[in-house]
Protein backbone atom coordinates (compact mmCIF):
# COMPACT_ATOMS: atom_id res chain seq x y z
CA UNK A 1 0.00 0.00 0.00
CA UNK A 2 0.94 3.55 -0.63
CA UNK A 3 0.63 6.29 1.73
CA UNK A 4 1.46 9.72 1.84
CA UNK A 5 2.60 10.75 5.03
CA UNK A 6 2.68 14.15 6.13
CA UNK A 7 4.47 15.48 9.53
CA UNK A 8 3.72 19.14 11.42
CA UNK A 9 5.45 21.26 13.55
CA UNK A 10 8.18 19.56 15.84
CA UNK A 11 7.46 16.54 14.00
CA UNK A 12 8.46 18.27 10.96
CA UNK A 13 11.56 19.49 12.20
CA UNK A 14 12.46 16.49 13.78
CA UNK A 15 11.93 14.29 10.90
CA UNK A 16 13.62 16.69 8.56
CA UNK A 17 10.86 16.92 6.07
CA UNK A 18 7.01 17.81 6.00
CA UNK A 19 5.68 14.96 3.21
CA UNK A 20 6.90 11.57 1.81
CA UNK A 21 5.38 8.63 -0.15
CA UNK A 22 5.56 5.63 2.27
CA UNK A 23 5.50 1.50 0.63
CA UNK A 24 4.11 0.02 3.83
CA UNK A 25 2.03 -3.33 4.57
CA UNK A 26 1.08 -2.06 7.90
CA UNK A 27 -1.76 -3.11 9.24
CA UNK A 28 -2.71 -0.15 11.91
CA UNK A 29 -0.79 3.30 12.82
CA UNK A 30 0.94 1.82 15.37
CA UNK A 31 2.74 -0.82 13.00
CA UNK A 32 3.33 1.99 10.51
CA UNK A 33 4.88 4.01 13.42
CA UNK A 34 6.92 1.27 14.26
CA UNK A 35 8.27 0.52 10.47
CA UNK A 36 9.40 4.25 10.16
CA UNK A 37 11.10 4.14 14.04
CA UNK A 38 12.86 1.03 12.75
CA UNK A 39 14.30 3.25 9.51
CA UNK A 40 16.42 6.10 11.20
CA UNK A 41 16.73 7.39 14.60
CA UNK A 42 15.09 11.07 13.40
CA UNK A 43 11.83 9.13 13.22
CA UNK A 44 12.71 6.77 16.51
CA UNK A 45 13.18 9.90 17.95
CA UNK A 46 9.98 11.92 17.01
CA UNK A 47 7.91 9.04 17.64
CA UNK A 48 9.70 8.10 21.43
CA UNK A 49 6.86 10.00 23.32
CA UNK A 50 3.76 8.59 21.54
CA UNK A 51 1.97 10.66 24.53
CA UNK A 52 2.85 14.09 22.05
CA UNK A 53 1.71 12.61 18.99
CA UNK A 54 -1.75 13.07 17.22
CA UNK A 55 -2.78 11.36 14.11
CA UNK A 56 -4.97 12.16 11.69
CA UNK A 57 -6.21 9.81 9.08
CA UNK A 58 -7.33 11.17 5.35
CA UNK A 59 -7.82 14.42 7.27
CA UNK A 60 -9.87 13.35 10.22
CA UNK A 61 -8.50 12.63 13.62
CA UNK A 62 -7.90 9.12 14.91
CA UNK A 63 -5.58 7.08 17.05
CA UNK A 64 -2.72 4.64 17.06
CA UNK A 65 -4.80 1.59 17.05
CA UNK A 66 -6.99 2.68 13.79
CA UNK A 67 -6.08 0.41 10.86
CA UNK A 68 -4.75 2.04 7.86
CA UNK A 69 -6.94 -0.05 4.95
CA UNK A 70 -8.45 2.31 2.48
CA UNK A 71 -6.07 5.28 3.88
CA UNK A 72 -4.48 7.29 1.56
CA UNK A 73 -3.00 10.36 3.63
CA UNK A 74 -1.52 10.02 7.13
CA UNK A 75 -0.65 12.79 9.14
CA UNK A 76 1.51 13.08 12.88
CA UNK A 77 1.33 16.41 14.39
CA UNK A 78 1.95 17.61 18.45
CA UNK A 79 -1.15 18.29 20.35
CA UNK A 80 -3.26 21.18 18.18
CA UNK A 81 -2.59 24.89 19.85
CA UNK A 82 -5.35 26.65 17.50
CA UNK A 83 -7.28 29.76 18.66
CA UNK B 1 -21.92 30.49 7.88
CA UNK B 2 -18.54 31.18 6.79
CA UNK B 3 -14.72 29.84 7.73
CA UNK B 4 -11.73 31.49 6.42
CA UNK B 5 -8.20 30.48 6.66
CA UNK B 6 -5.57 32.57 5.62
CA UNK B 7 -2.44 34.42 5.86
CA UNK B 8 -3.42 38.34 5.31
CA UNK B 9 -4.66 39.89 8.19
CA UNK B 10 -8.16 40.61 8.58
CA UNK B 11 -10.25 43.78 9.31
CA UNK B 12 -11.39 43.28 12.84
CA UNK B 13 -14.33 45.94 13.55
CA UNK B 14 -15.28 45.65 9.38
CA UNK B 15 -16.01 41.79 9.88
CA UNK B 16 -17.93 42.68 13.26
CA UNK B 17 -20.10 45.20 11.31
CA UNK B 18 -20.58 43.06 8.50
CA UNK B 19 -21.66 40.05 11.30
CA UNK B 20 -24.12 41.85 12.98
CA UNK B 21 -25.72 43.26 10.00
CA UNK B 22 -25.76 39.84 8.32
CA UNK B 23 -27.72 38.85 11.73
CA UNK B 24 -30.94 40.72 11.64
CA UNK B 25 -33.06 37.93 13.46
CA UNK B 26 -31.09 37.78 16.19
CA UNK B 27 -31.23 39.24 19.60
CA UNK B 28 -27.48 38.49 20.58
CA UNK B 29 -23.94 38.43 18.65
CA UNK B 30 -21.17 37.29 20.49
CA UNK B 31 -17.88 37.85 19.56
CA UNK B 32 -14.07 36.86 20.10
CA UNK B 33 -10.60 37.83 19.14
CA UNK B 34 -7.46 36.08 20.05
CA UNK B 35 -4.54 38.60 19.65
CA UNK B 36 -0.42 37.43 19.91
CA UNK B 37 0.10 38.32 23.76
CA UNK B 38 3.57 38.99 24.15
CA UNK B 39 3.75 37.87 27.48
CA UNK B 40 7.50 38.84 28.59
CA UNK B 41 7.60 41.93 26.31
CA UNK B 42 10.42 39.50 25.00
CA UNK B 43 8.37 37.89 21.88
CA UNK B 44 9.74 39.00 18.35
CA UNK B 45 7.08 37.21 16.71
CA UNK B 46 4.99 34.22 15.51
CA UNK B 47 4.43 31.35 13.16
CA UNK B 48 1.58 29.67 12.65
CA UNK B 49 1.82 26.76 10.87
CA UNK B 50 -1.61 24.52 9.64
CA UNK B 51 -2.83 21.44 7.62
CA UNK B 52 -4.45 22.77 4.38
CA UNK B 53 -7.15 20.99 3.82
CA UNK B 54 -7.66 19.35 7.40
CA UNK B 55 -8.08 22.42 8.80
CA UNK B 56 -11.49 24.08 6.32
CA UNK B 57 -12.39 20.51 7.01
CA UNK B 58 -12.20 21.05 10.81
CA UNK B 59 -13.43 24.13 11.37
CA UNK B 60 -16.88 23.99 9.12
CA UNK B 61 -17.51 20.49 11.40
CA UNK B 62 -16.96 22.86 14.25
CA UNK B 63 -19.00 25.16 12.93
CA UNK B 64 -21.81 23.13 12.11
CA UNK B 65 -21.84 21.42 15.32
CA UNK B 66 -22.47 24.83 16.84
CA UNK B 67 -25.15 26.05 14.28
CA UNK B 68 -27.38 22.92 15.37
CA UNK B 69 -26.69 22.52 18.76
CA UNK B 70 -27.64 26.02 19.50
CA UNK B 71 -29.97 27.27 16.71
CA UNK B 72 -27.65 30.46 15.89
CA UNK B 73 -28.81 32.23 13.21
CA UNK B 74 -25.18 33.06 12.11
CA UNK B 75 -21.34 31.93 12.49
CA UNK B 76 -17.88 33.08 11.58
CA UNK B 77 -14.60 31.57 11.97
CA UNK B 78 -11.68 33.85 10.29
CA UNK B 79 -8.24 32.45 11.40
CA UNK B 80 -4.93 33.45 10.25
CA UNK B 81 -1.92 31.22 9.09
CA UNK B 82 2.15 32.14 8.67
CA UNK B 83 3.93 34.74 10.12
CA UNK B 84 2.33 37.34 12.89
CA UNK B 85 3.52 39.93 15.08
CA UNK B 86 2.83 41.10 18.75
CA UNK B 87 -0.36 42.55 18.71
CA UNK B 88 -1.20 41.17 15.72
CA UNK B 89 -4.92 39.61 15.75
CA UNK B 90 -4.48 35.89 14.93
CA UNK B 91 -8.49 34.82 14.61
CA UNK B 92 -11.67 35.43 15.37
CA UNK B 93 -15.21 33.90 15.94
CA UNK B 94 -18.66 35.49 15.90
CA UNK B 95 -22.05 34.20 16.99
CA UNK B 96 -25.36 35.16 16.43
CA UNK B 97 -28.71 33.77 18.09
CA UNK B 98 -32.00 34.70 20.03
CA UNK B 99 -30.86 34.82 23.03
CA UNK B 100 -27.79 35.86 24.50
CA UNK B 101 -26.87 32.67 26.66
CA UNK B 102 -26.99 30.48 23.22
CA UNK B 103 -24.45 33.28 21.79
CA UNK B 104 -22.32 32.88 24.57
CA UNK B 105 -22.04 29.41 24.85
CA UNK B 106 -21.77 28.73 21.02
CA UNK B 107 -18.47 31.12 21.01
CA UNK B 108 -16.81 29.35 24.07
CA UNK B 109 -17.70 25.58 22.79
CA UNK B 110 -15.97 27.03 19.10
CA UNK B 111 -12.61 28.08 20.73
CA UNK B 112 -12.51 25.32 22.97
CA UNK B 113 -12.73 23.52 19.99
CA UNK B 114 -10.17 25.18 17.63
CA UNK B 115 -7.66 25.51 20.76
CA UNK B 116 -7.52 21.72 20.72
CA UNK B 117 -8.94 20.49 17.68
CA UNK B 118 -7.84 22.34 14.86
CA UNK B 119 -4.47 21.20 13.11
CA UNK B 120 -2.92 24.60 13.82
CA UNK B 121 0.71 24.67 15.57
CA UNK B 122 2.07 28.32 17.04
CA UNK B 123 6.26 28.87 17.22
CA UNK B 124 7.02 31.98 19.08
CA UNK B 125 10.27 33.67 18.50
CA UNK B 126 12.66 35.49 20.97
CA UNK B 127 15.50 36.99 19.88
CA UNK B 128 17.66 34.28 20.55
CA UNK B 129 15.31 31.38 20.55
CA UNK B 130 12.26 29.82 18.88
CA UNK B 131 9.66 27.44 21.26
CA UNK B 132 6.65 24.96 19.70
CA UNK B 133 3.79 26.63 22.01
CA UNK B 134 2.93 23.20 24.45
CA UNK B 135 -1.00 22.80 24.25
CA UNK B 136 -2.41 23.18 28.22
CA UNK B 137 -3.84 20.74 29.80
CA UNK B 138 -6.80 23.13 30.83
CA UNK B 139 -7.27 23.51 27.01
CA UNK B 140 -8.14 20.04 26.72
CA UNK B 141 -10.28 19.83 30.10
CA UNK B 142 -12.33 22.57 28.95
CA UNK B 143 -13.47 20.58 26.17
CA UNK B 144 -14.95 18.07 28.49
CA UNK B 145 -17.94 20.50 29.38
CA UNK B 146 -19.61 19.87 25.95
CA UNK C 1 -12.46 51.62 30.83
CA UNK C 2 -15.48 53.25 29.82
CA UNK C 3 -19.38 53.37 30.41
CA UNK C 4 -21.63 55.43 27.76
CA UNK C 5 -25.42 56.39 28.01
CA UNK C 6 -27.01 57.44 25.01
CA UNK C 7 -30.00 58.07 23.25
CA UNK C 8 -27.53 58.24 19.82
CA UNK C 9 -26.79 54.85 17.99
CA UNK C 10 -23.54 54.26 17.65
CA UNK C 11 -21.37 52.12 15.45
CA UNK C 12 -20.84 48.88 16.72
CA UNK C 13 -17.32 47.97 14.07
CA UNK C 14 -15.51 51.00 14.65
CA UNK C 15 -16.10 50.27 18.10
CA UNK C 16 -15.26 47.04 18.17
CA UNK C 17 -12.10 47.97 16.50
CA UNK C 18 -10.96 51.06 18.28
CA UNK C 19 -11.67 48.85 21.47
CA UNK C 20 -9.49 46.11 20.31
CA UNK C 21 -6.38 48.64 19.55
CA UNK C 22 -6.85 49.61 22.70
CA UNK C 23 -6.31 46.31 24.49
CA UNK C 24 -2.94 45.33 22.62
CA UNK C 25 -1.69 43.64 26.39
CA UNK C 26 -4.44 41.05 26.19
CA UNK C 27 -4.87 37.82 24.60
CA UNK C 28 -8.74 37.78 24.40
CA UNK C 29 -11.20 40.15 23.10
CA UNK C 30 -15.10 39.15 23.77
CA UNK C 31 -17.76 41.40 22.48
CA UNK C 32 -21.39 41.54 23.18
CA UNK C 33 -24.36 43.05 21.08
CA UNK C 34 -27.90 43.06 21.65
CA UNK C 35 -30.40 43.97 19.07
CA UNK C 36 -33.99 44.75 18.84
CA UNK C 37 -35.17 41.48 17.64
CA UNK C 38 -38.90 41.00 16.08
CA UNK C 39 -39.84 38.16 17.51
CA UNK C 40 -42.97 37.67 15.91
CA UNK C 41 -42.77 39.65 12.34
CA UNK C 42 -44.87 42.32 14.58
CA UNK C 43 -42.90 45.07 16.42
CA UNK C 44 -43.36 48.44 14.89
CA UNK C 45 -41.01 49.60 17.70
CA UNK C 46 -38.97 49.66 21.10
CA UNK C 47 -38.69 52.47 24.00
CA UNK C 48 -35.97 52.26 26.28
CA UNK C 49 -36.35 53.89 29.61
CA UNK C 50 -33.78 54.55 32.05
CA UNK C 51 -32.56 56.42 35.33
CA UNK C 52 -30.67 58.96 34.73
CA UNK C 53 -27.96 59.30 37.14
CA UNK C 54 -28.81 55.78 38.82
CA UNK C 55 -27.64 54.17 35.18
CA UNK C 56 -24.32 55.77 34.93
CA UNK C 57 -23.49 54.83 38.55
CA UNK C 58 -25.02 51.24 38.26
CA UNK C 59 -22.98 50.49 34.84
CA UNK C 60 -19.55 51.74 36.71
CA UNK C 61 -20.02 49.75 39.33
CA UNK C 62 -20.39 46.75 37.51
CA UNK C 63 -17.75 47.63 35.19
CA UNK C 64 -15.63 48.06 38.15
CA UNK C 65 -16.26 44.89 39.83
CA UNK C 66 -15.67 42.48 36.63
CA UNK C 67 -12.30 44.57 35.57
CA UNK C 68 -11.22 43.86 39.39
CA UNK C 69 -12.34 40.41 39.27
CA UNK C 70 -11.08 39.13 36.18
CA UNK C 71 -8.08 41.27 35.72
CA UNK C 72 -9.37 43.03 32.49
CA UNK C 73 -6.81 44.69 30.39
CA UNK C 74 -9.96 46.78 29.30
CA UNK C 75 -13.88 46.97 29.35
CA UNK C 76 -16.64 48.54 27.92
CA UNK C 77 -20.39 49.42 28.18
CA UNK C 78 -22.41 51.18 25.62
CA UNK C 79 -26.28 51.56 26.18
CA UNK C 80 -28.77 53.21 24.21
CA UNK C 81 -32.42 54.59 25.32
CA UNK C 82 -35.44 56.71 23.65
CA UNK C 83 -36.99 54.95 20.59
CA UNK C 84 -35.36 52.32 18.72
CA UNK C 85 -36.35 50.12 15.56
CA UNK C 86 -36.11 46.54 14.57
CA UNK C 87 -33.22 45.39 14.44
CA UNK C 88 -31.64 48.23 15.75
CA UNK C 89 -28.31 47.95 18.06
CA UNK C 90 -29.18 48.30 22.03
CA UNK C 91 -26.27 47.74 23.30
CA UNK C 92 -22.78 46.29 23.88
CA UNK C 93 -20.36 45.47 25.93
CA UNK C 94 -16.36 44.31 25.52
CA UNK C 95 -13.82 43.13 27.65
CA UNK C 96 -9.72 42.44 26.81
CA UNK C 97 -7.98 40.03 28.89
CA UNK C 98 -4.97 37.88 29.14
CA UNK C 99 -6.97 34.09 28.34
CA UNK C 100 -10.53 33.81 27.07
CA UNK C 101 -11.58 32.04 29.85
CA UNK C 102 -11.68 35.32 31.91
CA UNK C 103 -13.04 37.59 29.09
CA UNK C 104 -15.92 35.12 28.34
CA UNK C 105 -16.63 35.17 32.13
CA UNK C 106 -16.64 38.71 32.71
CA UNK C 107 -18.49 39.65 29.28
CA UNK C 108 -21.04 37.25 30.52
CA UNK C 109 -21.23 38.48 34.35
CA UNK C 110 -21.81 42.19 32.59
CA UNK C 111 -24.60 41.23 30.62
CA UNK C 112 -26.39 39.08 33.48
CA UNK C 113 -26.03 42.43 35.80
CA UNK C 114 -27.47 44.33 32.86
CA UNK C 115 -30.30 42.83 32.31
CA UNK C 116 -31.38 42.89 36.23
CA UNK C 117 -29.48 45.46 37.74
CA UNK C 118 -29.05 48.26 35.75
CA UNK C 119 -32.09 50.49 35.83
CA UNK C 120 -33.52 50.11 32.11
CA UNK C 121 -36.92 49.30 31.19
CA UNK C 122 -38.18 48.52 28.04
CA UNK C 123 -41.19 49.45 26.29
CA UNK C 124 -42.52 47.13 22.70
CA UNK C 125 -44.92 48.69 20.16
CA UNK C 126 -46.79 46.89 17.62
CA UNK C 127 -49.59 48.20 15.29
CA UNK C 128 -52.19 48.13 18.18
CA UNK C 129 -50.57 48.05 21.50
CA UNK C 130 -47.67 48.63 24.00
CA UNK C 131 -45.86 46.87 26.41
CA UNK C 132 -43.91 47.02 28.87
CA UNK C 133 -41.45 43.65 28.96
CA UNK C 134 -41.76 41.37 31.92
CA UNK C 135 -38.34 40.66 33.26
CA UNK C 136 -37.27 36.48 33.36
CA UNK C 137 -37.17 35.02 36.25
CA UNK C 138 -34.18 33.43 34.42
CA UNK C 139 -31.98 36.24 34.00
CA UNK C 140 -32.06 36.79 37.84
CA UNK C 141 -31.26 33.13 38.35
CA UNK C 142 -28.14 33.84 35.87
CA UNK C 143 -27.49 36.10 38.51
CA UNK C 144 -26.59 33.61 40.90
CA UNK C 145 -23.71 31.79 39.50
CA UNK C 146 -21.76 34.89 40.02
CA UNK D 1 -38.69 65.38 55.71
CA UNK D 2 -38.74 66.28 52.17
CA UNK D 3 -38.20 63.38 49.84
CA UNK D 4 -38.17 63.37 45.88
CA UNK D 5 -39.48 60.51 44.57
CA UNK D 6 -39.29 59.43 41.09
CA UNK D 7 -41.63 56.67 39.28
CA UNK D 8 -40.47 54.58 36.11
CA UNK D 9 -42.14 52.48 33.50
CA UNK D 10 -45.54 51.21 34.19
CA UNK D 11 -45.24 52.65 37.83
CA UNK D 12 -44.98 55.98 36.34
CA UNK D 13 -48.05 55.47 33.86
CA UNK D 14 -50.03 54.11 36.55
CA UNK D 15 -49.24 56.97 38.72
CA UNK D 16 -49.55 59.45 36.01
CA UNK D 17 -46.41 61.26 36.62
CA UNK D 18 -42.20 60.98 36.67
CA UNK D 19 -41.49 62.82 39.82
CA UNK D 20 -42.82 64.44 42.22
CA UNK D 21 -41.87 66.34 45.93
CA UNK D 22 -43.01 64.21 48.85
CA UNK D 23 -43.45 65.85 52.24
CA UNK D 24 -43.46 62.38 54.72
CA UNK D 25 -42.33 61.59 58.30
CA UNK D 26 -42.25 57.48 57.14
CA UNK D 27 -39.56 56.02 58.65
CA UNK D 28 -39.41 53.63 56.22
CA UNK D 29 -39.71 52.87 52.65
CA UNK D 30 -42.72 50.72 53.31
CA UNK D 31 -43.78 53.46 55.73
CA UNK D 32 -44.02 56.16 52.43
CA UNK D 33 -45.53 53.25 50.51
CA UNK D 34 -48.31 53.19 52.62
CA UNK D 35 -48.58 56.87 53.01
CA UNK D 36 -48.94 57.40 49.57
CA UNK D 37 -51.29 54.42 49.04
CA UNK D 38 -53.82 55.99 51.47
CA UNK D 39 -53.63 59.18 49.30
CA UNK D 40 -55.20 57.75 46.22
CA UNK D 41 -56.27 55.03 44.19
CA UNK D 42 -53.77 55.28 41.47
CA UNK D 43 -50.80 54.87 44.02
CA UNK D 44 -52.78 51.77 45.86
CA UNK D 45 -52.98 50.31 42.34
CA UNK D 46 -49.18 51.05 41.60
CA UNK D 47 -48.30 49.51 44.85
CA UNK D 48 -50.60 47.14 44.69
CA UNK D 49 -48.13 44.13 44.54
CA UNK D 50 -44.95 45.07 45.62
CA UNK D 51 -43.29 41.89 44.79
CA UNK D 52 -43.25 43.31 41.19
CA UNK D 53 -41.83 46.89 42.40
CA UNK D 54 -38.36 47.53 43.45
CA UNK D 55 -36.82 50.67 45.35
CA UNK D 56 -33.73 52.74 45.10
CA UNK D 57 -32.37 54.61 47.80
CA UNK D 58 -30.41 57.68 46.32
CA UNK D 59 -29.40 55.73 43.64
CA UNK D 60 -28.73 52.39 45.10
CA UNK D 61 -30.82 49.51 45.11
CA UNK D 62 -32.95 48.91 48.54
CA UNK D 63 -35.44 47.07 49.78
CA UNK D 64 -38.98 47.91 51.63
CA UNK D 65 -38.00 47.97 55.11
CA UNK D 66 -34.82 49.89 54.79
CA UNK D 67 -34.43 53.85 56.63
CA UNK D 68 -35.55 56.68 55.05
CA UNK D 69 -33.40 58.41 58.04
CA UNK D 70 -30.63 60.98 55.49
CA UNK D 71 -32.42 59.88 52.55
CA UNK D 72 -33.33 62.63 49.56
CA UNK D 73 -34.41 60.82 46.67
CA UNK D 74 -36.64 57.62 45.90
CA UNK D 75 -37.18 55.74 43.48
CA UNK D 76 -39.88 53.40 42.42
CA UNK D 77 -39.93 51.06 39.71
CA UNK D 78 -40.22 47.37 38.23
CA UNK D 79 -38.12 44.97 37.92
CA UNK D 80 -34.85 45.99 35.18
CA UNK D 81 -34.66 44.84 31.45
CA UNK D 82 -31.25 46.07 30.41
CA UNK D 83 -29.34 44.82 27.75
Amino acid sequence: MTLTVLYFAWLRERIGLPRETVETSAATVAGLVAELSAREDRYALAFSDLKAVRVALDQDLSDFDAPLDGVREVAFFPPMTGG
Amino acid sequence: MAVRVQAQAFDYGAECAAFAAGARGAGAVVTFAGLVRDNAGALTGMEIEHYPGMTERALAAIESEAVTRWSLEAALIIHRHGPLAPGDMIMMVATAARHRAEAFAAAEFLMDYLKSRAPFWKKEFTADRADWVAARDEDEDALKRW
